[in-house]
């Protein structure tokens, strides 16, 4: 089996899809000829041409209500933005437009696209290079909500998210681009959407997050294991639709939980699923729900001891783990 | 209004035209077509004033719709291939979306928001068509959205070699939105078959063309995106007949987009909602309706000896029939049923 | 003391603002000769003249950028989005600018302007005329988010949002325009932001709520009296900053809460009140935190019969607060 | 490349007219004033040069700046009246930061993310640009925003009287947003003393002109928003100044916004994080550096005798002195303390 970055995995996927599927375009800011800033892909456009990977003018709105047209008419478009804190212009397009043709319609029109966009800090990429958007769109009904955090997970959930009939959005995770490595099986295999994962059994306390911070939850798991503190690690994998199956069935067995995410506390996309546990799981949990989160600053800042102060980090998750075991 | 003086101008030559030239034939346009052109305008008008005196009734809680802009939509989209060119309409759309082959009683279930609504199944407000059958696209109500949505099927139109065209309309207020300027860019770019039809009315809802933009005409700023801007008087049915058959052919050919601006009026509020005598003059209102594309359109047609023999009558009467079997039709057809209400937020696997 | 429509109030707080505060200017689609399209600016232009009153072309995105520019130089906007469905296209400019100048510059600019925006369902307004968008921007730092549901409370509201240093989304509520009526003092009294308000007193079971919910709440709370159940409402008046005091001290007293909201449930605001519940009121919670919200459909339908299907009226909430007492 | 034979035709043009007019004395630019540009490129150049030198050295770890841009941001902003007027600057505007008032110290200190930086406390990557003394204002990644607010702080010194004048740039790929055409639109509208400037360097990171607009010059879109649209060599620093003076006066008069298009060049790669030569090639490269403003400049002035009786090497002395103190003095400024980092998300009152 082949090992893979998590970038790798991505860039592999995309060409196979293309491969595969013949009505499958990508677009965005630089994806052709340099191959994305990130070299996301790279090699598509050389091997594809400009009809199938097109390097779009500066403009989100278009990338997006553009690639919603063209799906109408029979494509599959990938469209691609540069980072997801350039994903606002696009906004209306993706939430009034995207996200409500198929019930505005009546189920006559679907929007078949997957919207991938690189997020996240850690990368001294500042306010505007380092956000987590996810909360923005996990609210929409119509859309689906993908983080992957493995090279094989992004590779399965790739593949059902492009081949899903219904606008998917697809956050990457620029730290762990280059950062993650595991086994990616040659097989045509997928990752269901809506299907989270526990990546650690465990049984005191239980710990869900995503992307990066799915990384940083299982270092922090290892922290405490010394101390006896046994934690059960979930990567939701899925934000929308949620897996509250799993997760109500973990919180059943520890009775605490510690829901982590990067993105700005208030109203981030924790809050809902602290809010499913306080509605759903409220005879079975022995200690308040907590949330491990970024400040709520409008920003991660640049300076690299600011950016460590938001950062949240496997020791601020490991703290918060310590002080539930002990409630 | 500032687009006064242009429309009288563009009217002025339209009539001198005429004057050399019989209309029909150089146009290329058989009698049997002129006749259901006009049938295509009168049946919108009438199905239109139809809504507006529901509305008044209190039988339909809102109306939003297209009357003095018939004339510009049947003469601009007369020319495109039904069920394969695309259509992506906006509120105002009425008339194109019944010469694309959309039914009276289809705009009136959408007016009634009965449940076999093909636009919405009675999930949209009324002006909000759509019908996958016939390549109309789905509408929302934020306005310009739909711009990047004819450019995108256009681009899939070129990609997929379907020799498709796709058209779209929005309102000169709309024109200032930045989809907009994204959507004409990246048509010009890659050369798409669509054609972006500016229909300028001289208001957006309340404020006049002077508050909107600076310039006289929308179609100016076309030759900022290498692209032929095409001013037209909406008023007259056969310009617009020509300027849509010429931009269609060169869509087709692959010779890249169009923006046509038509100079029309807009004889109603601007929708059941809205009282325009708040904001615009009586001379400005009867100015207006000199603009009327309906009589003037009769007027042609009865000088050139086609609606004649009492074919008039005829067709009035015809409408009126067709008018009232949608109105009653519709109004008789099942609302919503509530439990579907949750259904088609995601595609449905079949069972 | 005068009694008001809250539309009313709001007109008459707005001219009065402009006199009072000769750099204030109102902008947004229709404001001027027109007066809005709901005549919440009636008037003013004739007042205050088209220099102060401005009918903008029909673009979001520029009514709140140049509201930045016109605040950093000097005046004191005040934008209207015709409807918040529309709000969309300025995402950019409110998220991206407007909330983060004063953090990125390290306080050296501030921006003082007061976004107003109509919203709401239960009005016919359908998909895109019906909208609560409250959740996109509550969890935004940077902005602050009033919705009042009073004409006393939106006369106090309005004048701390357009005297704040700082961005203010400030929602009114479509139905709540010509139906509520209040008494409304002379004075120049403010309310401030960021202060929750009991509107009735109980014992057994807290409602939180805002805007047209308040009203609904307060009809529930009466529903169930006569049953004996006596419930405690809180009509939330500002969401950013969010007053956790007065619906903490609430809840430890009555240990059971229904937090009532139209929007669409997963991800919408009330999700982040019941994470703060779930995380600082667990001692005291004698029972799930309930969530009574709009389905999560992408939108209100059109239909009155769909309508009704998706609108939170005083029975759904009665129904929940019967359950929750129950518990 | 798209811009290769606009940027010729305006540099011959600039040339004949030289040939003709000495050139300081009829633009009414004195001997002090000619150094203080020529100071003003050279300085920016330095800085920027050594920007990167410390990117490479590892010791910073992101550059993004405006090597190419420099004579344009000069001449263009030459004639604005500091601490009055506004800029709204972009990622490039290294040059137009110095020109109002901005030290290299400062520049340094945002490039260093220290503590005392004026544009954002370390907050921001280096390359946003801010200084409230100045009237430069803060400005973000997002491309093209700036646009509006330029145009809003226009507005308001219309309505406040205030006479001043705010400017704008931005990139040629930029200009595709939807928020430069809403801006445009509102400027042409009320006539606002503002002027947005394009500095078309012909790549948007990699995507050259001809797949970011149909057409060649940006500036062929004024038109359409009935302003003038100006082209400049932005290689040539005086040609910049006279279309910078007249698109002031023009503003400062009341007689509306100017769209001025700078044909510039961009001598680095995009930023630190680009690789050009994956998407340019050597002959492409080479043919910007014929386009690099400094040389020319020094040598205009050179032939002009204004650098002369040593002072070119003067110059050249102190300008290494003022980067080599910006340099270390900012670097060994203090870090910004995380005690401070959830300050200044609203206003904090006075205690
Ligand atoms: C983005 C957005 N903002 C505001 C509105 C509200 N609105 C609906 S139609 C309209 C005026 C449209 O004017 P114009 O584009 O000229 O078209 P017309 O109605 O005159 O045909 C406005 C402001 C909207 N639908 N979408
Ligand atoms: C809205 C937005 N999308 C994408 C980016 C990423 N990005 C930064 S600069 C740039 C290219 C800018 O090109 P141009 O406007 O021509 O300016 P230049 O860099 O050439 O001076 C891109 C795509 C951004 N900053 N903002
Ligand atoms: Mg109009
Ligand atoms: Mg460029």
């Amino acid at each position: 089996m082949a090992v893979r970055t998590l970038l790798e995995s991505i860039r592999e996927t995309l060409a196979e899809e293309m491969r595969r599927d013949p009505t499958m375009i990508v677009l965005g800011e630089d994806v052709g000829r340099k191959g994305g800033v990130f070299l996301t892909t790279d090699g598509l456009w050389a091997e594809f041409g400009e009809d199938r990977v097109i390097d779009t003018p500066l403009t989100e709105s278009l990338i997006v209500g553009a690639s919603i047209g063209a799906a109408v008419n029979g494509l599959r478009p990938v469209p691609e933005i540069q980072f997801a804190d350039f994903i606002f212009p696009a906004f209306n397009q993706i939430v009034s437009e995207a996200a409500r043709l198929r019930y505005r319609s009546n189920n006559a029109f679907g929007c078949p696209i997957t919207i991938r966009a690189p997020y996240g800090g850690g990368v001294h990429g500042a306010l505007y290079h380092s956000q987590s958007v996810e909360a923005y769109f996990t609210h929409v009904p119509g859309l689906k909500v993908v983080v992957p955090s493995t090279p094989y997970d992004a590779r399965g959930l790739l593949r059902s998210a492009i081949r899903d009939p219904d606008p998917v959005l697809f956050f990457e995770h620029k730290k762990l681009y280059r950062s993650v490595r595991g086994e990616v099986p040659d097989t045509d295999y997928v990752v269901p959407l809506g299907r989270a994962q526990v990546t650690r059994p465990g049984d005191h306390v239980t710990v869900i997050a995503y992307g990066l911070m799915a990384h940083y939850s299982l270092e922090a798991a290892e922290l405490v294991a010394g101390e006896g503190i046994s934690v059960e690690v979930i990567d939701l994998r899925t934000l929308r639709p949620l897996d509250t199956e799993t997760i109500l069935g973990s919180v059943k067995k520890t009775g605490k939980c510690v829901i982590v995410y990067e993105d700005n506390r208030f109203g981030g996309y924790g809050a809902e699923v602290a809010a499913v546990l306080a509605e759903e799981a409220f005879d079975y949990l022995d200690g308040p729900v907590v949330r491990v989160a970024g400040p709520d600053v409008p920003g991660v800042p640049y300076s690299h001891t600011l950016e460590d102060w938001f950062m949240v980090d496997p020791d601020k998750i490991a703290a918060a783990v310590r002080r539930l075991a002990a409630y | 209004m500032a687009t006064t003086g242009t429309r009288a101008a563009a009217a002025k030559g339209a009539a001198a035209r005429r004057a050399d030239l019989p209309f029909g034939p150089e146009l290329g346009l058989r009698r049997d077509q002129l006749i259901e052109m006009y049938r295509l305008i009168a049946t919108t008008r009438a199905l239109d004033e139809r809504m507006w005196v529901l509305n008044r009734a209190g039988k339909v809680p809102f109306v939003i719709s297209g009357q003095g802009h018939e004339g510009a939509q049947v003469g601009l989209f007369f020319d495109l291939r039904r069920g394969h060119d695309w259509l992506v309409p906006y509120y105002r759309s009425v008339a194109a979306c019944l010469t694309l082959g959309m039914t009276p009683r289809e705009i009136m279930l959408a007016q009634f928001a009965r449940a076999d609504d093909p636009s919405s199944g009675g999930r949209q407000m009324p002006g909000h068509y759509g019908s996958a059958a016939r390549n109309i696209m789905s509408q929302s109500s934020p306005v310009a959205t739909q711009v990047l949505h004819a450019v995108g099927i256009a681009l899939a139109a070129k990609i997929r070699r379907t020799d498709q065209v796709a058209v779209t309309e929005l309102g000169e207020g709309a024109s200032n939105q930045g989809d907009f300027h994204e959507g004409l860019n990246f048509a010009g770019i890659h050369r798409l078959p669509v054609i972006i039809v500016v229909e300028n009315n001289g208001y957006a809802i309340s404020v006049p063309a002077s508050l909107e933009t600076a310039v006289e005409d929308i179609a100016s700023r076309a030759a900022g995106y290498a692209m032929p801007g095409v001013i037209v008087d909406g008023a007259d049915v056969l310009a617009c007949y020509r300027a849509g058959r010429e931009a269609i052919a060169r869509a087709r050919r692959g010779d890249g987009p169009t923006l046509i601006e038509a100079k029309v009026t807009r004889l109603t509020a601007h929708s059941s909602d809205d009282q325009q005598t708040k904001y615009r003059t009586a001379a400005d209102l009867a100015e207006g309706r000199q603009h009327d594309p309906l009589p003037r359109f009769r007027g042609e047609l009865r000088d050139a000896g086609v609606l004649d023999g009492g074919l008039e009558e005829r067709l009035a009467a015809e409408i009126k029939t067709v008018v009232d079997d949608a109105t009653d039709w519709a109004e008789s057809q099942p609302e919503p049923d509530p439990a579907t209400a949750e259904r088609y937020v995601y595609h449905e696997p079949e069972a």
